[in-house]
């Protein structure tokens, strides 16, 4: 009984984990390249992914290991996506030397393997091999701040509860597996007879051990720290792309078991926690964690309908990283040199300073916060809301809704400050902007990182104005 | 044909040229020949027109096309002028271009000149608006134009403290009234489904209760009781203003229209009933406080309350011809009298009485002018106010035998009312005729300026005198219609034109004519016995009240618009503390639930630990209760 | 009660109780010498249900190296031996849902099996173990190397301690970095990016529980 | 085929101006903005009676690009087309301190395509998502240009009135999901949705419009917005985006859930009623100009609401028209205030007084926009407030309709006190010395006092082609 291998499906896997090795083989014999062969390969990754047609293999009967599908090749480019603008992000950073760059590279190119992986594992077993792919080399990249204040926490923080989440999951899935016996996606089923129990609680642990990964409340204490000890780069690639393999994940289960209350309490928990606590943040990073916390609430939303808000769970997934990724883009681009994302106040005017910077990150917040221009956002939330009214959510749709007015009050906050005046210094001078200016210089932003920029927000503005591709994508 | 190409133009030529004339810069020299040049030109031309129209048309023209249709209701943009509109309007033609004429002298000085006489135009043409108007809605225009335009030339002194307030008590009392007014006209178009006043006239049924809310407006307009209080001191405006508002547009307005929709009115006796009283009231009301003012104009303000409760009252004991022929002479006599008063204030420099005197010699023309005009107000036969009062008395004694559309209490109540309201007119038209121009000069010596605080008014220098010739002759042109007028009940043109019956001097005449008598003569002997004495003394501890308008200012100011001033605050109160505070508080608590939420997460990675897995112990154990798979 | 049962029950009541000494215990060394005790009683579970390589695995992975490496590690970096405060909690909330945890499992398992007696599955052979790896599990197999190679080299820079410190930009200034030296900054405002204070601690209290992870997955 | 080509234009200019004025230099920017403000007016104006545009834009949302003009919709856009000109225009010759006159410029085209979207858009989805557009370019108005205040004012804005646009969102979907379509021209009289949805949909509905228009209680972002809001802000927000609120009730809660807008029609009236006399009652104490100015809108909108309310022909003709010369009138009466304040450096009614004698004209012109806001006959404000009450007691609501007339006379005791404060009496200091007012304030302002005066004299400009177009979208009595 051994498997076939249909190598072809394989594609973007083999793309993504011989990325790894491009990386790590750049780094033996030249020394250098290492973050050019990353986004080479990523991008490769992008293609395999997007262009390979997308089948089964890893098969026994008829239940599959791997699992092709449209949505699946467009979640798995994604992850690739993300690696190859997180590698740009980093370009900086790694010139600075806060890290070794083939490692480092290494590493998020792993990564990306195990969210290939994710993307289309069709058992629980190869979903949480995926998922610790994922997520394990970010344990690593995460401390590399160790040596700065919040570094180390952060990393040992992330680590432990994401060793907690790993293990309830576990835990679920092997109480599934004594309920019903069954560890591939397409044949999960719930729990009969005195199994029931089982089955149902296996069902929530699963859940609560994906909801880990995707930071929802009650178990999203590891986020903002970890968010904002890391590098800003790897936790631009934690709150998107680590995101995008918990929703993955939590939608593969949601799919087959009903677990409405429970996403549905997790989603109202989430969001509106999320939500309540950024109000009050002054750290950028912690902010953008916390709304980041709030987005997951709306992403899972739509799931507690089951399948029937599957796709409208990636769609705002989709949208969602797209956006965040524009805004710690710009974060990074901002912040110039410094590894942290710095306090709110620090980019008071900054709009001002740079009016591209000031215009992407306007954007993303504003297609956060569900708004236009952010029409991307816009579309998210109206994508959202749409699958709940119409899967009977009502009142849920009402909790995203009431929580989406929340939100604002947080985004627009920072989106106003980045034009608001400069605050008047102690000292009396003859032209305090000019003071300014002195103090707060145009930091040069490497031509990585802007090109990065550039494609996220290009590809933020296109899918605001065309949704539809990505719907289109998602729902063969 | 012609007759149907000038209906709209009597009241758009006035409009279109006052509208013209709002353009003008003020101030400068130019502009003031200019808009002297639109106002006059606009109410000449509106006189032209009227007397055109006078000559041409026999039978009511009607000319009209649909104006705007809102849902069922059509809107028509119709005129119409019969025989008594068109009186109607040649008298508020006339007073105009004396007006606008006389203006031209009177605010030789004013800066804001340009506006004033546009204003003044607009004012006309609104009021001939109304006069014309065959739909109610135009001439709800009109008549609104008319309340702005009276708001806008009250407020025109600039020297006046008083101005502003007066011209906003004039407007928002009278816009009180037009709440039911628009009411009463929207309840009738609703129930008719027109708002054509021809078709409205023959519409057999209609509710009391809109007759009555329309009733309301026309208090407002015509300052019945208790809308009236605005009147009296509108006198704040200039002088040939309240000759406007007195003579031939405002109030004359309120009476039109009943006049013109007196069917509908006649059908309710309720409505007419109410209306008696109000103008019985109103009558003996302004009659008495007449009495005991002071100032010049304000006796003639109070005057025309009186005599618009004449007015009213005709209509209420059920002959609209008798209240709208008092209308025309009213016209002729009050606009006479105001201007006159404002030849001798600009002469003397003060609106008081008790600082004139002596004038008769300095101003020979005033005072014939006075003369005629105080006659006829007093109805002195044979001038005009005379015949017409007699009218009005001859129809409330006709009503008292009932069987007119009026019960016959309402027609004894007008009677009576009436017949008192001669003998009083007759004694403060005495005292003013006396107190102004007979008597000694008095001179201006320190104790002149004792007492009064109005250093507003530049005294202007030398002796008193007649006017300059721009206003000399508004006064002369109008004396002719104050005697002349009543001699027009003769005629058979126009009487067929009012509907009047042909004057019958009968025994009637004898019971006024004796109040008459005994009102002037008394108030001849007080002066008489106390030289230099004010003969309103003798009212003693009645005075005060005369003169404070029985005080209804204070009663409407504590049961309106204190009550309203209360409300508004405390609405006010409640906006900012209950509804805003709540959305304020959903800010503030949504805040601080974030602080607290905030402060419970900075906890120590242990315990965070601890508490995640706490958490998924509670989601677990409530899957398991629930039953998630349920 | 056949023996079998008799040894679950023992060896079960070994590893709670000893599971319990490892977390209330204040020094850190005989927390790690109860682990062994306890997973070593957790191995002999596993052998007594008959998945002998689990059981194998157990004793070599677990109760050797991963609690051997602990045990190294805490020596390296805490040389004074004896209570430490920092593990001297306030339990209650553990207690709580420690307990929580193992009494709502208890009560999940007692409803889902209650007193039924099932017959014994076939042996956890490593035969048969083998087979059903690479015969139905060879993906997620594959996938694990690429995990365990970013695991290796995840060791192996959080080994390194020059990582993690600015590195001089190649060119105008190549000079050594010293540790404490400020770095140049090109903007004025850096806060805190170059301060370099030679901090091993955390760096070393990570190793131990990063290779438990490594294995561990 | 031209027709589409116009429709399309009326957004595609506007939103092409915005991002070429982004890019100029400032000066040239703002003469650029008001240029492109312009094209899209003549477009606008000559966008009467063009066919439908309608794509296909994203079908898994069913949102359809469907744009189309009708006589409820021509005034109102061809008002805002009007207003954005002026307001360029305006800006060109004086930015408001706080930022650059090219960003505001860019940000007024901005506002101007949401607005106009959401008054062209026949697919409530789009409807929504232009609903939505305004907000964050009227806050960058406010909090950018602003007064003192003016960040917690532009707080309080975007936050309330997007409460108010979810609850549209929530509306739209619930309507989508029961009925399967989102195009208004086939959701028209209800389109056989059930008595319960339709219901729950108006409810949403009408909360989420209520907030825009906005009626009372529902108000009070809207004196703090408004006080804040530079000139131009302030115009277009009252101008126009307040339509948004009504155009909506009548478009929507009217069209598409008749039987909820009838279910619930006696509490709007109450409501709307409510408005009127609240809103006059606060304006009598209110002691600053644009403050009472955006009360006064409370309770103008109320008529407007109230009209709506009685879903009766003539109600909703009322409300059309009220809504257009609140537009005009209002955005003269912000201009004029902002004038005032602009020279006087406050608008503390107490500081101020005088006006007619250092400044007759601007005196003379806020004596005509007062006038003629409160609703005097033969002026623009007249029909809605008089029909309003007609309506109501068409109707049957003849309490409402004494209530409605009595705020109407309240209305006119505010604007009187208003102007015996600020334009009669001697001048204050603040006043004293101002300056005439300029030729580009002239420019700005002579079209809105000809629109008083002709949409007051010939009210049908708006309601002829709006009567024909009501039938087309609901069943009212």
């Amino acid at each position: 009984m051994t498997q076939a291998v249909n190598n072809l499906a394989l594609l973007p896997l083999y793309a993504a984990a011989g990325t790894a090795l491009l990386v790590l083989v750049c780094d033996l014999a030249f020394g250098r390249f290492q973050l050019f062969a990353g986004v080479l390969g990523a991008t490769a990754t992008v293609f395999c992914a997007l262009f390979s047609s997308p089948r089964d293999t890893f098969c026994s009967a008829d239940l599959c290991s791997w699992v092709g599908s449209s949505r699946a090749a467009l979640l798995a480019a994604l992850f690739a996506a993300l690696t190859a603008g997180v590698l740009a992000l980093s370009a900086g950073a790694l010139r600075e030397g806060y890290a070794p760059v083939g490692e480092f590279c290494f590493l998020l190119t792993c990564s990306m393997a195990g969210g290939v992986t994710v993307a289309y594992a069709g058992d629980l077993i190869t979903l949480i091999v995926g998922l610790e792919t994922l997520t394990l080399p970010l344990y690593i990249l995460v401390g590399l701040r160790r040596r700065l204040a919040g570094g180390s926490s952060a990393a040992v923080t992330f680590f432990l509860i994401s060793v907690i989440s790993t293990a309830v999951a576990l835990l679920g899935a092997a109480l599934l597996y004594i309920a019903t016996g069954a560890l591939h996606l397409s044949a999960l089923t719930a729990g009969t007879g005195r199994f029931t129990h089982l089955g149902t609680v296996g069902t929530a642990l699963l859940i609560i051990g994906f909801a880990f990964k995707i930071a929802a409340v009650p178990l999203h204490a590891w986020a903002p720290t970890t968010y904002d000890g890391a590098p800003i780069p790897v936790a631009t690639y934690l709150s998107t792309a680590s995101k995008l393999g918990g929703v993955i994940a939590l939608a593969a289960v949601v799919q087959r078991l009903d677990t409405g209350p429970i996403m549905a309490v997790l989603a109202v928990l989430t969001m509106t926690v999320g939500n309540l606590v950024a109000l009050r943040q002054t750290r950028m990073v912690r902010l953008l964690a916390w709304s980041s916390v709030a987005q997951a609430g709306y992403i899972i939303a739509p799931l507690a309908a089951g399948s029937d808000g599957v796709e409208a769970a990636f769609a705002y997934a989709i949208f969602f990283i797209l956006l965040e990724f524009v805004a710690f883009a710009v974060v990074v681009a901002l912040r110039g040199p410094a590894l942290d994302g710095g306090t709110i106040d620090d980019y008071r005017g900054a709009g001002r300073r740079n009016k591209w910077l000031g215009a992407a990150l306007v954007l993303s917040f504003a297609g956060l916060a569900g708004l236009p221009p952010g029409l991307a956002g816009l579309f998210a939330k109206i994508t959202v809301i749409a699958s709940l009214i119409d899967t009977g959510w009502g009142w849920l749709a009402g909790v995203v809704a009431l929580n989406a007015v929340i939100a604002l009050a947080y985004y627009i906050r920072v989106a106003a400050l980045l034009y608001a005046p400069i605050k008047p210094v102690g000292i009396s001078v003859v032209d305090p902007e000019l003071l300014h200016r002195a103090t707060h210089p145009r930091l040069p932003v490497p031509a990585a990182v802007t090109a990065a920029l550039a494609v996220g927000a290009a590809a933020a503005i296109i899918f605001g104005f065309a949704p539809q591709a990505i719907f289109t994508l998602l729902s063969r | 044909m012609i007759a149907e190409v000038l209906t709209p133009l009597l009241p758009g030529v006035p409009l279109l040229l006052g509208l013209v004339g709002l353009i003008l810069r003020p101030g400068d020299r130019g502009p003031r020949r200019a808009a002297a040049f639109l106002g006059i030109a606009g109410a000449a031309l509106a006189l032209l027109i009227a007397i055109v129209l006078v000559v041409v048309v026999d039978a009511p023209v009607q000319v009209g096309m649909e104006w705007v249709r809102f849902g069922d209701l059509t809107v028509s943009l119709s005129f119409s002028l019969g025989p008594a509109a068109l009186y109607v309007a040649l008298a508020v033609c006339v007073v105009a271009l004396c007006v606008q004429i006389y203006s031209v002298g009177y605010l030789h000085d004013d800066p804001r000149y340009a506006p004033y006489a546009a204003q003044v135009a607009l004012f006309t043409g609104a009021m001939l608006l109304v006069v014309s108007a065959n739909d109610l809605v135009l001439l709800l225009v009109g008549w609104e134009v008319m309340g702005a335009c009276s708001y806008l030339l009250i407020g025109h002194d600039r020297r006046l403290p008083e101005a502003p307030a007066a011209a906003v008590k004039a407007f928002v009392v009278t816009r009180v009234g037009d709440v039911g007014f628009l009411l009463g006209i929207a309840w009738l178009a609703v129930d008719a489904h027109t708002f054509r006043i021809d078709e409205l006239l023959a519409e057999p049924g209609v509710h009391t209760a809109a007759m009555l809310l329309i009733l309301a407006g026309v208090a407002g307009k015509s300052a019945q009781f208790p809308l009236h209080t605005w009147l009296p001191d509108a006198m704040a405006g200039p002088t040939p203003i309240s000759a406007l508002i007195h003579a031939a547009t405002m109030v004359a307005a309120g009476v039109f229209v009943v006049f013109r929709l007196f069917p509908l009115f006649a059908a309710s006796q309720v409505t007419l009933a109410v209306l008696g009283v109000m103008a019985s009231v109103t009558l003996l009301l302004g009659a008495l406080a007449a009495t005991a003012q002071d100032d010049l104009k304000r006796v003639l303000a109070w005057s025309t309350v009186s005599q618009l409760g004449y007015m009213t009252g005709a209509l209420a004991v059920g002959s609209p011809a008798a209240a709208l022929f008092h209308l025309l002479t009213h016209a002729a006599f009050k606009a006479l009298l105001f201007l006159a008063a404002g030849a001798i204030i600009h002469a003397v420099g003060t609106n008081f009485m008790s600082r004139m005197g002596g004038l008769r010699t300095h101003m020979p023309v005033t005072f014939v002018a006075f003369v005629v005009g105080l006659g006829a107000l007093a109805g002195v036969p044979p001038l005009a106010g005379f015949w017409t009062k007699e009218n009005v008395l001859v129809a409330a004694a006709h009503a008292t035998e009932g069987g007119g559309p009026a019960p016959a209490w309402v027609g004894w109540m007008v009677w009576i009312a009436g017949l008192l309201g001669v003998a009083i007119t007759a004694w403060y038209a005495t005292r003013l005729l006396l107190r102004t121009f007979f008597g000694h000069v008095r001179s201006r010596t320190e104790e002149w300026f004792v007492g009064f605080d109005d250093a507003r008014y530049e005294v202007p220098p030398g002796p008193a005198h007649d006017p300059p010739g721009v206003m000399r002759w508004p006064l002369i042109v109008l004396a002719v219609p104050a005697v002349l007028l009543g001699f027009a009940a003769f005629l058979p043109g126009f009487r067929s034109a009012l509907e009047l019956e042909s004057p019958h001097l009968g025994v009637s005449i004898v019971a006024p004519l004796l109040l008459l008598i005994v009102g002037a003569g008394s108030s001849w002997w007080l002066w008489h016995t106390a030289p230099g004495v004010d003969p309103a003394q003798a009212l003693g501890r009645l005075r005060p009240l005369f003169a404070a308008g029985f005080h209804l200012d204070q009663v409407q100011d504590l049961l309106v618009v204190r009550p309203v001033r209360a409300l508004a605050d405390a609405v006010r109160l409640l906006d900012e503390k209950v509804v805003d505070a709540a959305v304020e508080g959903t800010g503030t608590t949504t805040t601080r639930l974030g602080t607290v939420l905030a402060g419970a997460h900075r906890a120590a990675l242990p315990r965070a630990a601890v508490a995640v897995l706490g958490g998924a112990l509670l989601l677990g154990v409530l899957a398991a209760i629930v039953g998630v798979a349920g | 009660m056949t023996v079998a049962d008799a040894l679950l029950l023992a060896l079960g009541a070994v590893a709670v109780g000893s599971g319990t000494l490892v977390v209330t215990s204040t020094q850190i060394v005989r927390a790690g010498l109860y682990l062994v005790i306890s997973l070593g009683a957790m191995a002999g579970l596993y052998l007594v249900l008959g998945a002998e390589l689990v059981a194998w695995v157990q004793v070599l992975v677990y109760v050797g190296a991963v609690v051997v490496l602990l045990l190294f590690a805490v020596m390296l970096t805490r040389a004074p031996i004896g209570p430490s405060a920092d593990l001297d909690r306030p339990a209650w909330p553990a207690l709580v849902v420690g307990g929580g945890v193992g009494l709502g499992l208890a009560a999940l398992f007692v409803d889902a099996f209650r007193w039924v007696r099932y017959g014994m599955p076939a042996p956890g052979t490593t035969e048969r173990m083998g087979a059903e790896l690479f015969g139905n599990w060879v993906l997620p197999f594959e996938v694990l190397s690429i995990l365990l190679l970013s695991a290796l080299v995840g060791a192996i820079i959080l080994s390194r301690p020059d990582i993690g410190a600015p590195k001089p930009t190649p060119g105008p200034q190549p000079q050594q970095p010293t540790p404490g030296a400020q770095q140049p900054t090109p903007g004025p405002q850096r806060p805190n990016v170059s301060a370099q204070q030679p901090d091993p601690s955390p760096q070393r209290v990570e190793e131990p529980e990063r290779e438990k992870q490594k294995d561990g997955s | 085929m031209i027709g589409q080509v116009l429709l399309v234009a009326v957004l595609a200019l506007p939103a092409a101006g915005a991002l070429v004025t982004a890019l100029l230099p400032e000066r040239t920017a703002r003469i650029t903005a008001t240029v492109f403000a312009a094209l899209t007016l003549v477009v606008a104006v000559s966008s009467w009676s063009s066919s439908d545009v309608s794509w296909l834009w994203v079908p898994r949302l069913g949102i359809n690009f469907h744009l189309g003009v009708d006589g409820i919709s021509y005034p109102l856009v061809v008002l805002t087309a009007l207003l954005t000109v002026l307001c360029c225009a305006y800006t060109v010759w004086k930015v408001p301190e706080g930022g650059s006159g090219r960003t505001l410029s860019a940000l007024i085209l901005v506002l101007e395509v949401g607005i106009l979207g959401t008054f062209l858009a026949l697919d409530l989805v789009l409807f929504f998502v232009f609903f939505e557009v305004v907000l964050l370019p009227m806050y960058a108005v406010i909090a950018g240009w602003g007064g003192p205040n003016r960040r917690a004012a532009a707080r309080k804005f975007v936050l309330y009135t997007l409460a108010g646009s979810v609850l549209l969102l929530l509306g739209v979907f619930t309507v989508v999901a029961a009925a399967g379509t989102s195009d208004m021209s086939m959701l028209a009289y209800g389109a056989g949705l059930s008595r319960t949805t339709q219901c729950v949909a108006f409810t949403l509905f009408a909360l989420a419009f209520a907030v825009k228009a906005p009626l009372w209680p529902l108000h009070t972002w809207l004196p703090a917005a408004h006080t804040e809001a530079p000139t131009v802000g302030s115009v277009l927000l009252a101008g126009v985006m307040l339509k948004m609120g009504t155009y909506g009730l009548i478009r929507i809660g009217i069209g598409v859930t008749p039987e909820g807008a009838d279910w619930a029609s006696w509490v709007l009236g109450a409501f709307a009623v409510a408005a009127i006399v609240a809103g006059s009652l606060i304006c009598l104490r209110q002691t600053e100009l644009k403050r009472l100015i955006a009360y006064s809108s409370v309770g103008h909108m109320g008529f407007v609401l109230l009209g709506i309310a009685t879903q009766t022909t003539a109600g909703v003709q009322a409300a059309l028209i009220g809504n257009v010369a609140h537009g005009i009138i209002t955005g003269l009466l912000f201009f004029l205030a902002g004038a005032v304040k602009d020279r006087a450096h406050t608008g503390n009614l107490a500081d101020l007084g005088g006006l007619r004698e250092t400044a007759p004209r601007l005196a003379g012109l806020v004596g005509f926009a007062c006038i003629a806001s409160l609703g005097l006959p033969g002026l623009a404000g007249f029909w809605g407030e008089a029909f309003a009450v007609v309506a109501a007691l068409h109707r049957g609501w003849t309490t409402f309709a004494v209530i409605a007339a009595i705020g109407g006379a309240l209305t006119a005791l505010y604007f009187m006190r208003l102007l015996r404060k600020l334009t009669h009496g001697p001048a204050t200091s603040a006043l004293t010395g101002i300056s005439a007012i300029t030729r580009t304030e002239w420019l700005a302002w002579s079209p809105l006092i000809v629109l008083t005066l002709a949409v007051g004299l010939v009210p049908a400009l708006v309601l002829t082609p709006a009567l024909d177009s009501l039938a087309s979208i609901g069943a009212l009595r």
